[in-house]
């Protein structure tokens, strides 16, 4: 079976789904469409099943943040190595409490993937097996990769805060600077007094 | 019970007071980098091996949205470290795509030679500690002296050994120097030859192979499940090659092999199509891959610009692209979004150790501790490219 | 070395050894100084071996090695020794004091004891014991006590992982040393060292390495056995360093870490003068025969010359064994643990067993057949020496010439120049 | 087991013992590959320094040539870790000469990535080969290439040149780095962590604006594109794609390029006093529309 566009999966998958599929995006860089959440398990169960998709491998999930939207957009991408095609799909999600269905029971490559974006997004999967911090300790305060991240400027009492050399230099030549002016003071304009003479 | 048993209960499960709890890493020397393994072992015999990674976090994905598209170039480098050149070309392609800008066929070519040199490098380091961590010492020496060679052949291109940022959205920062081919030349002879006294120090040996034949086998569906890439995915018998099924930049002009794994430890010696051996195997032959390709490429060379034109001021329109490399450790991926400004909204790497990593705990109950060891290294995982 | 102290009582001050009273004191201060300069000498050969390790597992891997402390860095190990000892004896919390104090004791005593019987030339060894081979394989268990020790009373498990790994293996490998060295043995008739060196003669077709088959198998047992006691690559399984980080002394420091490093070293010297003893002929200088040793011995007359060059022929041995032994660490992989095992007891063991009893049943028939004459060394030009320099040709020359021809092909394969003694 | 495979294993063995010790064997009689390190003290003797043994493109210590500094600041700008730190000011003596009085950058916290090296328009910044440079004092390590004592006045390099000339590279690098044990300098400790202090403004740069586009009333083209590039920062660093403000001041003076906001050098100010003049030009008088006042730099895109 050959390869399909990305539009034929998307007509294919419309067909199928109807509303919970999005429309596919502008043909820009990546085409991408959106996936209802609450069908998301579904539809990923037919992506790697139904023999004229069969997107084996899930290659890449990951987020993205969009506080003006209230989103977080978690982004699949998929990929066939029987038919080696290739799909992007989005999954909305509420910024406030965002919660999706885990796909690590039809990919277990999204066991990991799945833990790293709760552990840098918040996001929460919902039947993941072992859904824990992976790249952050576990009393991570946040979750950096959101927009509105502060950084604590520490971890546990360790400061991560280092002094800028390059600004305690600039500091010293202003200081030089003033002692300067203090122990100097302006010497009377002798210039004008010459001229006259002259 | 007593209270140190309940303890000991309540947090490994049930039975965990007969294992011993063995915390391999992250200061442990064969574990490639601080990378933490909970070890739960009955005598020698693991019950579960499960990784704890983060101890190289740098948030180079959080990195990417505060500095320039230009300036996050040089942290791509630290991507990995040991192949840094195919994380500066990850990127680099994706913005490529971003902006619509197509590098000149000398910045494709200069690209694959450095990319190619690259995976050589890589993969010396790669079979050169998985013979270390199996006991050899020797090999390992070996297999830097031959890096070395290639180190300073990319230092004389670019300047730089280790952290190469060479290649720059567009193209890439420098063209050949003078001399430059017949050296390379010289070292890609020599490094054939010196494949072959390779194979028979340590390839060949019995001891090496029979430690890893048959060991922690990955059958192929397994491996794509998991999203294992690179060796990894080949060595398990699966033929995909992005250079030859997606070919991008001047790979479509280059005549190469894709080795993949069909057991090469032998029937005899229990060899298994995506074990251990497979994997190391696997890597020895793409270096003689890499030789004829970095060959190849070195006699079609274009002449020509190696820098496209391309603003000082990198600003994509707004949009989001992904880009698909073939790196040292498999299929890299760079997923970068626009949303217009001078500063990428999101970049986002995907990479083959990350995914490796994942596939650790579930293939380590039954195998021994030394065969930890040997998986780790035949994974060919590199902690900053699991940590970012 | 009684009766070499009572011939030096009876000859050079000629007092009857049996009645004059200072004999007991004589035969203490000799066994003192005895020991000392045994000691001494097992300490300063493995510092003096670390060193000479070093510098050739550079080689084999194109470095230079340690070039600085001293005349080709060779006082390297004395800066070591120094640094160890004046670092700091750190014991951890959880570990059990008295034994992890002791361990190290155990160790160096099953080390030092094995050259009570060692000999290093004609004559010179401190004791001729009569079950020498036997004290030998039994003292050298001690040290698998000391590991075990060390392994248990660190409280660390990557020390215990060692200290198990190394019983373990060491109590596996006696059984197949114990038994291979049984074909010497059962050839000399005798457990006594030196009579087992003296059963042999001094051309390498005299020696019991090529004298029979289940000699020259034997020896390659013994030698795989020995190198699995001596925890030595491949079987360097209970200081794995890149599975167990560094075994059963992992948590040990200063002077003591530098005892565990003595030993290992030192028994290189143990088992290659083992090694040496039982198959390649021990002290024999080449050209002097038994027939020359025995008439110079009935005359008391054997030359001053004759201990030094049988003690230089010895050590030749002993350090080309070693320097092989030494070698083979720096080529070899590690072998698993169930590897070991099965190897020892699928291979060698069965083997060992083998090579006993077809040892046994070869002396009983040749013992049949030619009466003591049997144990007498045959000249070359006879038919029994003939037959022996065609194995030692077969066996020995044809393969190290061949083996040299490999080596300098690799070298010409890469392009490379014969440069042996540049950049030492 | 039967015996052929028991005998086929030792086989094997022997085979590849015999294969793998005269590879390791043979390195004995060869050459080692480890060089001697030629330190500073062995290199003294010899006369044969490390550095000269790398290439030419290797990226060791920054070294800054003042002597053909544009002061355009485009390295401090495509550093992506801020470890340049550029600063100029008005010359007291001579108040339309600009002058630099601050050219440090921080070699510690320096990645060596070289992006700082490729937007100046002279050269003046350049990767040398020195590479020797541990100190220890950290604060030692930022190399000090104006003395704040004594501004630099920038480089004006002459019409139409492609090379220019500058010293050896490495020599002003070698003379600032210290030797490791130097003290370190006395920095006051109040400044941790403080933002840098803003340049201070260089009078009034709208009045200054004004004053230009009074001149540029009634200009002809060849008149207008001095004022224009009066008005440009005058760096020729080709930040505007233009190889020089000379260039860009004609293309914008013919009304080739309608793009007013390209000088980055110059920034906001540029962009302003060039749309005041531009607007004035046109206008026959002096105007300051809405449009000027929010002009800021905007990338060639």
């Amino acid at each position: 079976m050959p390869a399909l566009s990305p539009e034929q999966i998307h007509q294919k998958l419309t067909q199928q789904f109807g509303e919970a599929i999005g429309p596919l995006c502008a043909p820009q860089k990546d085409p991408f469409c959106t996936f209802a959440p609450s069908r998301l398990l579904e539809i990923c169960r037919t992506l790697k099943t139904d023999p004229e998709l069969a997107f084996d491998f899930l290659q890449d999930l990951t987020a993205t943040d969009h506080p003006k939207e209230n989103q977080i957009r978690i982004v699949y991408h998929f990929y066939s190595y029987t038919h080696r095609h290739m799909l992007v799909a989005k999954c909305e999600l509420d910024r406030a409490s965002p919660e999706v269905d885990s796909v690590e029971v039809v990919w277990k490559a999204a066991n990991w993937l799945e833990r790293e974006v709760f552990d840098l997004f918040g996001v929460s999967f919902t039947g993941h097996g072992d859904l824990r911090r992976i790249l952050l300790p576990d009393d991570w305060v946040g979750h950096p990769l959101r927009k509105d991240y502060q950084e604590a400027g520490g971890y546990q009492g360790i400061s991560n805060v280092r002094d800028n050399t390059l600004n305690l230099y600039l500091d010293a030549d202003r200081l030089m600077a003033e002692e300067k002016s203090k122990q100097a003071p302006p010497v009377p304009e002798k210039a004008p007094e010459a001229k006259a003479e002259s | 019970m007593a209270l140190e048993q309940i303890v000991i209960t309540r947090k490994f499960g049930p039975g965990a007071e007969e294992e011993m709890i063995l915390n391999m890493g992250p200061q442990h020397p064969s574990t490639h980098g601080v990378i933490n393994f909970i070890v739960h072992a009955d005598g020698e015999v693991m019950k579960k091996a499960v990784p704890e990674v983060g101890y190289l976090h740098r948030s180079i994905e959080k990195i990417g949205e505060l500095v320039t598209f230009s300036g996050f170039m040089p942290y791509t480098d630290r991507v990995d470290y040991v192949a840094a050149m195919f994380a500066n070309e990850g990127y680099a392609v994706a913005v490529e795509k971003l902006l619509g800008v197509a590098p000149p066929a000398r910045a494709q070519y200069l690209r694959a030679i450095s990319c190619e040199l690259n995976r050589i490098a890589s993969h010396l380091v790669a079979v050169g500690t998985m013979a270390m961590d199996i006991g050899a010492v020797t090999p390992f020496p070996y297999a830097l002296r031959e890096r070395e060679y290639v180190n300073d052949l990319i230092e004389a291109l670019c300047g730089a050994r280790l952290t190469y940022n060479y290649h720059r959205i567009g193209g890439v920062a420098f063209d050949l120097p003078p001399d430059w081919a017949p050296n390379c030349h010289r070292f890609l002879d020599h490094f054939d030859r010196i494949l072959d006294e390779w194979d028979r120090l340590i390839s060949l040996n019995e001891i090496f192979v029979r430690r890893l034949a048959g060991l922690a086998v990955i059958p192929g569906p397994m491996a794509i499940d998991y999203g294992l890439v690179g060796p990894n995915l080949r060595a398990s018998g699966v033929d995909y090659d992005l250079r030859k099924v997606h070919p991008y930049g001047a790979y479509p002009d280059f005549e190469f092999k894709v080795p993949v794994g069909k057991g090469f430890a032998g029937k005899n010696r229990g060899g298994q199509v995506g074990d251990c051996y497979d994997r190391f195997y696997c890597r020895v032959l793409e270096m003689r891959e890499s030789v004829s390709i970095v060959r190849q490429a070195l006699h079609k060379i274009p002449e020509g610009e190696w820098m496209a034109k391309v603003p000082r001021k990198v600003k994509p329109p707004g949009g989001e692209a992904q880009s698909r490399v073939e790196s040292a450790r498999g299929e890299m991926a760079y997923y970068v979004v626009s949303d217009g400004g001078e500063k990428a909204a999101r970049v986002r790497v995907r990479t083959g150790s990350f995914m490796a990593m994942g596939i650790i705990e579930d293939l380590s109950p039954g195998l021994m501790i030394a065969d930890l060891v040997a998986l780790i290294a035949s994974l060919d995982v590199v902690a900053p490219e699991i940590d970012r | 070395m009684r009766e070499f102290l009572d011939e030096i009582i009876r000859d050079r001050l000629g007092q009857d050894p049996a009645s004059w009273a200072l004999t007991q004191g004589v035969y203490l201060v000799a066994m003192m100084a005895a020991g000392i300069a045994l000691t001494t000498f097992g300490a300063l050969f493995a510092g003096l071996t670390s060193w000479w390790e070093r510098r050739i597992a550079a080689r084999m891997q194109s470095r230079v090695g340690p070039n600085r402390v001293g005349p080709q860095g060779i006082l390297q190990f004395l800066a070591d020794a120094l640094k160890l000892l004046v670092k700091e004896d750190l014991i951890s919390s959880a570990s059990d004091r008295w034994l992890f104090r002791a361990a190290p004791y155990f160790v160096v005593a099953g080390f030092a004891l094995t050259f009570v019987v060692l000999p290093f030339g004609y004559h010179l060894s401190a004791t001729r014991m009569n079950v020498g081979l036997f004290y030998v394989l039994s003292v050298t268990a001690l040290v698998v006590v000391g590991i075990l020790i060390s392994g248990w009373a660190s409280n660390s498990k990557w020390a215990l992982f060692g200290g198990i790994r190394a019983a373990a293996q060491v109590v596996s490998y006696e059984i197949p040393a114990g038994l291979v060295i049984l074909v010497p043995v059962l050839m000399a008739g005798s457990l006594n060292l030196h009579d087992i060196i003296r059963a042999q003669g001094g051309w390498p077709w005299d020696w019991y390495l090529f004298q029979t088959p289940m000699g020259y198998a034997g020896f390659f047992i013994l030698f795989v056995a020995l190198l699995a006691e001596g925890n030595r690559t491949p079987f360097d399984l209970p200081e794995a360093e890149s599975e167990l980080v560094s075994g059963y002394n992992t948590e040990y420091s200063g002077m003591r870490f530098a005892y565990f490093f003595l030993t290992e070293f030192g028994n290189l010297w143990v088992m290659s003068a083992v090694m040496t003893t039982c198959f390649l002929g021990g002290w024999q200088v080449p050209g002097v025969s038994a027939e020359n040793l025995a008439r110079w011995e009935a005359l008391h007359q054997v030359p001053g010359w004759f201990y030094l060059v049988s003690a230089a022929v010895f050590c030749a041995k002993t350090l080309l064994l070693a320097n092989v032994v030494i070698w083979i660490r720096w080529t070899f992989p590690r072998v698993r643990v169930d590897q070991m095992m099965s190897l020892c007891w699928k291979y060698l063991v069965p083997a060992a067993m083998a090579l006993v009893v077809l040892a046994a049943v070869t002396e009983l028939m040749s013992f049949e057949l030619f009466g003591e004459a049997a144990r007498v060394q045959a000249p070359l030009f006879s038919l029994r020496g003939l037959i022996h320099f065609a194995f030692f040709a077969a066996g020995g020359l044809v393969p190290a010439v061949l083996f040299f021809r490999k080596t300098f092909r690799n070298i010409s394969f890469v392009g490379d120049r014969v440069r042996p003694l540049s950049n030492w | 087991m039967p015996v052929s495979e028991y005998v086929g294993h030792i086989k094997d063995t022997v085979k590849s013992a015999w294969e793998g010790m005269s590879v390791t064997l043979s390195y004995m009689f060869r050459r080692p590959i480890t060089v001697q390190y030629a330190g500073p003290e062995l290199a003294e003797q010899s006369g044969d320094l490390i550095q000269h043994r790398l290439p030419s493109r290797y990226r060791g210590f920054l070294e800054v040539d003042t002597e053909i500094c544009t002061a355009c600041q485009a390295c401090e700008r495509a550093c992506p870790i801020a470890c340049i730190a550029i600063q100029i000011e008005k010359d007291p003596a001579s108040p339309k000469q600009r002058v630099m009085t601050r050219f440090d950058i921080d070699e510690a916290k320096c990645m060596y990535c070289g992006l700082c090296v490729e937007p100046c328009p002279t050269g003046a910044i350049q990767h040398t080969r020195e590479f020797e440079g541990a100190q220890r004092f950290l604060p030692n390590m930022v190399l000090r290439f104006v003395d704040p004592a004594k501004p630099v006045p920038p480089y004006k390099p002459p019409k139409g040149a492609t090379a220019y000339p500058r010293v050896m590279l490495g020599e002003i690098t070698r003379a600032l780095v210290k030797k490791w044990d130097s003290p370190p300098p006395e920095l006051p400790l109040a400044g941790v962590g403080k933002a840098p202090a803003k340049r201070k403004p260089e009078g009034d740069p709208r009045a200054a604006a004004m004053e230009l586009a009074k001149k540029a009333i009634g200009a002809d083209a060849k008149k207008l594109t001095g004022v224009l590039e009066e008005a440009q920062a005058g760096t020729d660093c080709g930040a505007c794609t233009y190889p020089t403000c000379r260039e860009y001041a004609e293309a914008m003076a013919s009304g080739q390029e309608k793009r007013l906001h390209m000088c980055e050098p110059g920034g906001a100010d540029s962009a302003r006093a060039t749309h005041i003049i531009m607007d004035s030009h046109k206008a026959g008088q002096v105007v300051v529309s809405p449009e000027a006042e929010k002009a800021t730099y905007e990338g060639p895109s």
